[in-house]
């Protein structure tokens, strides 16, 4: 249980600035091992400038992003990537001109040897459910099942840390309530940041939450805390009228 | 020209004695004379009028009878300004068509493409272009007139005209470099002096910073081997400074592109250039030449110069060599040819120097004049000095190389 | 099980090209087999660009300056070797070693496509350029002299560490072929490895694969690098078939053709552009041998054409057609496939524009 | 001091002669992406309309300021009905089919006109002195021409509807045509406008350097790679490589001969893009025209 209290990612005073717009600014910010944190907010206010901060899509202005002791503001995304950690952007980002399980396998093959690459896709395809569709070029599918693939592709990997942004973008309903139990899977072996806009999906998965604002933190806690909270209903009571 | 009239008789009389389904027969039996010239790309300019004037003479050939008693078949092929197609067809020619003469090559270096090729299958090879000189190949006549030939009179014509000054710009590659050294030999031995060499690449358009260089090094004169379509450029830059009016130009290339029908009469007025052959040249033989071949290739026959003459002077002196030798076999054509062979053409009497395959040919001068030449001095029986300086192929015969390849210096000779 | 059919077919592929090469000098006339080396030397040169452009997506405008450089390299390493063989590796490592130095600069300096296309042309042109201006005497690397625009005369193969035993054409033949069929296979073989599914992957999706942890940079370079030695190889047969080199392997018209080869033959195939490249050499030069039409004219006729009517290339489009045979549902699937493409595809499009 | 006016006025000469010969491309390129191949055969058409109007009587100056440029500017607006509009987005297809019809017109004009065409016109306007050194007038009135062009096109992007619509959609295409603008017509119009420009480069340029079925592929390379230095902004993309390239090139030359002088404005060039991969106007002066 020691390990729990062990903080795996943590960021000190980061900021990012377009011109005159701090979209991200001065934020700290700290994520214990085997965490799932939600990270919400209105549109615009730098979640997701802060989640591209975190995959190294974006190079802060200032400040500094620790993940397990190694400084990784400003590396490549691959540098951070190589840490173990799985990443899902926004736009279903796949590989169109590939089959699913070519999708999958790319993910897996990048640490481990072909045979076990081939076992780990198969894996994910079956946890997945995408067995009908393993051989079908990913441009050709629906973008639910395009999301579905990319999770897929996050999971084969076996990563300690993942990072998901809007995962439930576009889903139905049953296909969200899948992601949530899937998300909840994964976060036996893994600790999870999750950026989302569908408050009842948070409200299903998370047990801690951060809502941002105006580019910084403004309240930590559970949903419950959060929701109760008038200022936290104003904010989203305001962005939505 | 000089046709062997007797021969001529005899074919005529034969080829109308025989039926004319045998005569149909003897198809397969043709003589195969194959031109490799470039018709499109940055070099048709000068491989167009040398096609057109080889066809006149395959034309002319035939209509007398042809040759041996056999129709002359000719095959053009377009090489497209590429190396490799001269490479390829020059293989075809010699291994597939089987052809009896080839002849080909306007740049130094389609012609070192294709002569090994030429070598090696066997096959009889003229080269019609005005060149850097230096050929020395058994197998290989080269018919052009080379730097010594004509930059040997050139040079002390104008600079007893003008000066002593001369400032030199070529172009950047082998015939420019070497044509260089000429001019320079010969401007010192006339009590001269170079005062600037300039090279050009081949792509160069603006002479801007040149034409102040040269009104800097105030010349008496300046010298010319430039070469292609963009070179054109310079005359026009050089004129629209004004300089024609102080710095007059001499050239050893300009007109073998029909420059001097491209640029105007006000900007090339003055200039002196010197090759074996001018469409303006005044004589019987000529003036027949130009007005058959106006009559041949119609309203767009482009101007005549030295490459395009040759071209049809070279068809004549092969003719001539198989009439002799009483065959198509390459051994035996080529020791007619190196006999001492020659043939009146438009151009004088262009006949094979056995040393050295090449042509001793008329040299003239002329100077432009409203878009065309007056001939100002005629030299004639112009030897190849240059190439003579490093070939012998009378000594031996077996010698199938370029020694100019690297410049005259590589080849021994210091000057 | 879709790779194992894939590398059934380059087998299958390579033997056609060895009963062809067996064939060959029997069946072709002697001149056919000469000028063979030349177009195989061009379509290895294709086969090049094939496996950089169409798997690894970057888009080399400049891919004959790498097979320029093999054929000088060569030429070079030839004459002062004295022999060919160690030259063929000379040429093929000086051409990769180029394309390692200039890929390390663009694609560690995160040069997007079109400028990569942009800038090894300007490479390449560059070196044009230079090679013309060489000459004078003064520009000599050990006993071979560069000759500028003339270039330099090739010498031919030898066998292998006996410079004096010269190559007759059937046999130059031979190992032209050889080396198209073995490096034929070697990239289908590449393109099947983990490097090789990565670049496509790369291609596909360069953002992803960063994300995967893949170090995008490292693997363009990679093929790039391979992509270059190749099309070397391809330079050292071209210019043993012309029996020169000149710098003309450098110019615009020839890195434009080379395109042309890869899009008539269709992108993501590597036996098309190599086809491609047989049929279109033989185009030209028929064009070369008649004078009624204009070269310039029929070949660009062709090209706009092609590029209107058959933008994917003769075996994609052939394949698809085979495909849409295959029964209605294929058909169906690709309208599904179209239709789903256009809104998400904008969508990535403005994506991307926003975040620049 | 002579020399150096005169050395300055040529270096001048030389940066204006590489705007010219690109701003009709870098229009193209510009506001609708696309890298015309064709564009040195633009210019070569400009020359041939010069040539054969003035062959035909036609007064120099008229053909070259006006007709040059009108029938160039109808050649452009016919081939993208034809053949460009139905290849937009797909920048590696455009550049082949504009490599195509590059083809086509060389083959197309030697097939009329033959390898070479007879032109009497000369550089008109005469010559001027500076000290002991004289130029081309003709020079004096490119360098003032160009000039004089630039601005044209920036008053045509800044205050006309076409142009404003036009910066709007090589912008946005699609919120262009959300708000009803028709992207079609202001494709053809743009690309008529950068072939005219073309046009009237080669128009212009053709009494200095002359004019063959092959002048195209002279200009092509180094416009290329002017326009692809510039960046996308249209003019000050164009000026600023041209100043910066014209200079070193002209520099060059001077000090070592045309050799070099070509090879340093191509390393100048190679090394502008690794150090601006996007060009000048991609990393400083990005909110200009």
């Amino acid at each position: 249980m020691k390990r729990k209290a062990h903080t795996v990612l943590e960021t000190r005073g980061l900021s990012m600035h377009f011109g005159g717009v701090h979209a991200v600014d001065r934020v700290d910010f700290t994520l214990r091992e085997n965490e799932l944190r939600c990270l919400i907010g209105p549109n615009g206010a730098g979640k997701s400038t802060f989640f591209k901060c975190l995959t190294g899509q974006l190079n802060p202005t200032a400040g500094d992003v620790v993940i397990r002791d190694v400084h990784v503001a400003g590396r490549e995304p691959h540098e951070v990537a190589s840490l173990g950690v799985g990443i899902k952007t926004q736009v279903p980002n796949v590989f169109d001109g590939l089959t699913v399980e070519e999708n999958i396998w790319t993910a897996a093959r990048r640490w481990h040897n072909a045979k076990r690459a081939q076992t780990l896709t198969s894996d994910a395809i079956e946890r997945l459910k995408l067995g009908d569709i393993r051989s079908t070029l990913v441009g050709n599918l629906a973008h639910g099942q395009r999301q579905w693939v990319e999770l897929g592709m996050v999971i084969a990997a076996e990563p300690w840390l993942v990072l998901l942004d809007e995962p439930t973008a576009g889903m139905t309903h049953e296909e969200t309530a899948r992601t949530a139990d899937l998300i909840r899977e994964i976060n036996h072996s893994a600790t999870i940041i999750v950026v989302e806009h569908d408050m009842q999906f948070v409200r299903s998965i998370s047990q801690h939450v951060t809502l941002f604002h105006e580019g910084a933190i403004m309240m930590e806690g559970t949903m419950e805390e959060i929701s109760s909270d008038p200022r936290a209903r104003e904010v989203y009571l305001g962005s939505k009228a | 020209m000089k046709l062997n009239r007797r021969q001529f008789v005899v074919s005529a009389t034969s080829a109308l004695a025989m039926p004319a389904v045998l005569r149909n027969a003897y198809a397969a039996d043709d003589i195969k004379f194959v031109s490799i010239l470039d018709q499109s790309g940055g070099l048709d300019i000068y491989g167009k009028p040398m096609v057109d004037t080889t066809k006149m003479a395959i034309d002319e050939i035939n209509k007398a009878g042809g040759l041996l008693g056999r129709k002359v078949d000719l095959k053009v092929y377009d090489p497209q300004s590429t190396i490799q197609f001269y490479t390829q067809f020059a293989t075809q020619a010699s291994a597939g068509d089987k052809a009896d003469v080839v002849h080909a090559g306007i740049t130094s270096a389609s012609r070192e493409a294709i002569r090994p090729t030429l070598s090696r299958f066997k096959t009889l090879y003229f080269y019609n272009t005005l060149y850097e000189g230096g050929v020395c190949d058994i197998n290989n006549f080269c018919t052009g007139s080379t730097p010594a030939q004509t930059v040997e009179k050139l040079v002390p014509h104008t600079m007893n005209k003008w000066g002593k000054k001369v400032y030199i710009v070529a172009a950047d590659y082998n015939y420019g470099q070497i044509t260089a050294q000429w001019v320079q030999k010969y401007v010192k031995d006339n009590g001269g002096e170079s005062v600037a060499v300039e090279f050009f690449p081949l792509d160069v358009t603006n002479f801007g910073p040149t034409i102040k260089k040269i009104q800097a090094a105030k010349p008496d004169m300046v010298m010319s081997a430039l070469v292609g379509g963009a070179h054109a450029s310079f005359y026009r830059q050089y004129a629209a400074a004004g300089m024609n009016k102080s710095v007059p130009i001499a050239s050893t290339t300009f007109g073998v592109g029909n420059e001097h029908k491209l640029i105007s009469a006000a900007e090339g007025d003055g200039m002196i250039c010197a090759y074996s052959y001018f469409e303006e040249i005044d004589s019987p033989a000529n003036a027949d030449f130009v007005k058959r071949f106006k009559a041949f290739a119609g309203d767009g026959a482009p101007a005549l110069n030295e490459l395009a003459a040759r071209s049809y002077e070279a068809a004549y002196l092969w003719a001539e060599a198989v009439k002799q030798a009483g065959s198509t076999d390459r051994a035996k054509v080529t020791e007619a040819l190196r006999a001492g062979l020659g043939i009146d053409g438009p151009s004088g009497k262009v006949q094979i120097e056995p040393k050295t395959n090449h042509a001793v040919q008329n040299v003239y001068l002329a100077e432009l004049k409203d878009q065309s030449f007056n001939i100002i001095e005629k030299h004639e029986n112009q030897p190849p000095t240059d190439t003579l300086l490093v070939c012998d192929l009378v000594a031996d015969p077996t010698q199938s190389t370029f020694k100019f390849e690297n410049g005259l210096k590589a080849a021994g000779i210091d000057i | 099980m879709r790779e194992l059919r894939e590398m059934k077919a380059t087998w299958i592929i390579a033997v056609f090209g060895i009963l062809f090469t067996l064939a060959g000098p029997s069946v072709l006339e002697l001149f056919t087999i000469i000028t063979l080396a030349q177009v195989i030397g061009l379509s290895i040169l294709a086969l090049s660009l094939a496996l950089v452009w169409g798997f690894g997506g970057i888009l080399c405008f400049g891919q004959t300056a790498f097979f320029g450089l093999g054929a000088y390299a060569y030429v070079i390493a030839a004459i002062n070797f004295g022999g060919s063989s160690w030259a063929i590796l000379v040429a093929m490592l000086v051409a990769a070693a180029f394309a390692a130095i200039l890929g390390y600069f663009v694609f560690y300096g995160r040069v997007s496509d079109v400028y990569l296309a942009v800038i090894t042309l300007t490479v390449t042109l560059i070196l044009y350029s230079l090679i013309r201006r060489t000459s004078g005497p003064e520009y000599k690397i050990g006993n071979a002299l560069l000759g500028g625009f003339n270039g330099i005369s090739a010498p031919p193969l030898n066998y292998p560490w006996d410079a004096s035993a010269f190559l007759f054409p059937e046999q130059v033949f031979y190992v032209a072929m050889l080396a198209l069929i073995i490096a034929y296979v070697f990239c289908s073989w590449l393109v099947r490895t983990h490097f090789g599914r990565v670049c496509v992957a790369i291609r596909e999706n360069e953002d992803r694969a960063e994300l995967l942890a893949y170090d995008t940079r490292l693997y363009k370079l990679g093929i790039f690098t391979v992509g270059a030695a190749i099309a070397g190889l391809g330079g050292i047969f071209f210019c043993i078939g012309v029996s020169r080199v000149t710098p003309d392997v450098f110019s615009l018209p020839q890195s434009a053709l080379t395109i042309i080869w890869v899009i008539v033959g269709g992108r993501g195939t590597l036996i098309g552009p190599i086809l491609a490249t047989f049929a279109l050499y033989y185009l030209t030069s028929a064009l070369g041998s008649q004078s009624v039409l204009n070269t310039n004219l029929v070949l660009g006729t062709i090209l706009i054409i092609f590029v209107l009517g058959v933008p994917k290339g003769v075996v994609p489009a052939i394949s698809d057609l085979m495909q849409s045979r295959r029964g209605r549902k294929a058909l169906r699937a690709r309208e599904r496939r179209l239709q789903r493409r256009r809104p998400s595809s904008t969508h990535n499009a403005t994506t991307t524009e926003g975040a620049e | 001091m002579d020399l150096l006016v005169s050395i300055i006025f040529q270096i001048v000469y030389v940066i204006a002669n590489l705007a010219l010969i690109s701003l009709g491309l870098a229009i193209i390129f510009g506001m609708m992406r696309v890298i015309n191949l064709a564009h040195g055969e633009f210019l070569m058409l400009g020359g041939y309309t010069v040539v054969v109007a003035t062959n035909n009587g036609v007064n120099i100056w008229i053909a070259i300021l006006i007709l040059s440029p009108l029938v160039v500017g109808l050649i452009g607006i016919i081939v993208e009905r034809l053949l460009i509009r139905f290849l937009y987005g797909r920048m590696v297809d455009t550049l082949l089919a504009t490599w195509g019809l590059s083809l086509l017109f060389i083959g197309l004009i030697t097939s009329i006109f033959g390898a070479s065409t007879a032109t009497t016109i000369s550089p008109p306007l005469g010559v001027i002195t500076i000290g002991e050194y004289t130029s081309s007038g003709y020079e004096l009135f490119l360098i003032g021409i160009t000039i004089l062009l630039l601005i044209a096109v920036f008053l045509v992007l800044k205050m006309t509807t076409l142009g404003l619509v036009a910066r709007g959609t090589m912008q946005n295409a699609e919120m262009a045509s959300a708000l009803g603008v028709s992207t079609s017509r202001i494709y053809m119009l743009t690309f008529g406008l950068g072939a005219a420009v073309s046009g009237l480069a080669g128009g212009l340029l053709a009494p200095i350097t002359g004019v063959l079925p092959t002048i195209g592929t002279v200009y092509i390379a180094k416009a290329f790679i002017t326009v692809i230095s510039g960046g996308m902004a249209i003019l000050a993309g164009t000026t600023s490589a041209s100043i910066l390239l014209g200079a070193v090139n002209g520099v060059v030359s001077f000090v070592t001969g045309p050799t070099l002088g070509e090879v340093a404005l191509l390393l100048a060039a190679i090394i502008l893009l690794r150090l601006m991969p996007r060009g000048i106007t991609g990393s400083i002066f990005r909110k200009s025209l």
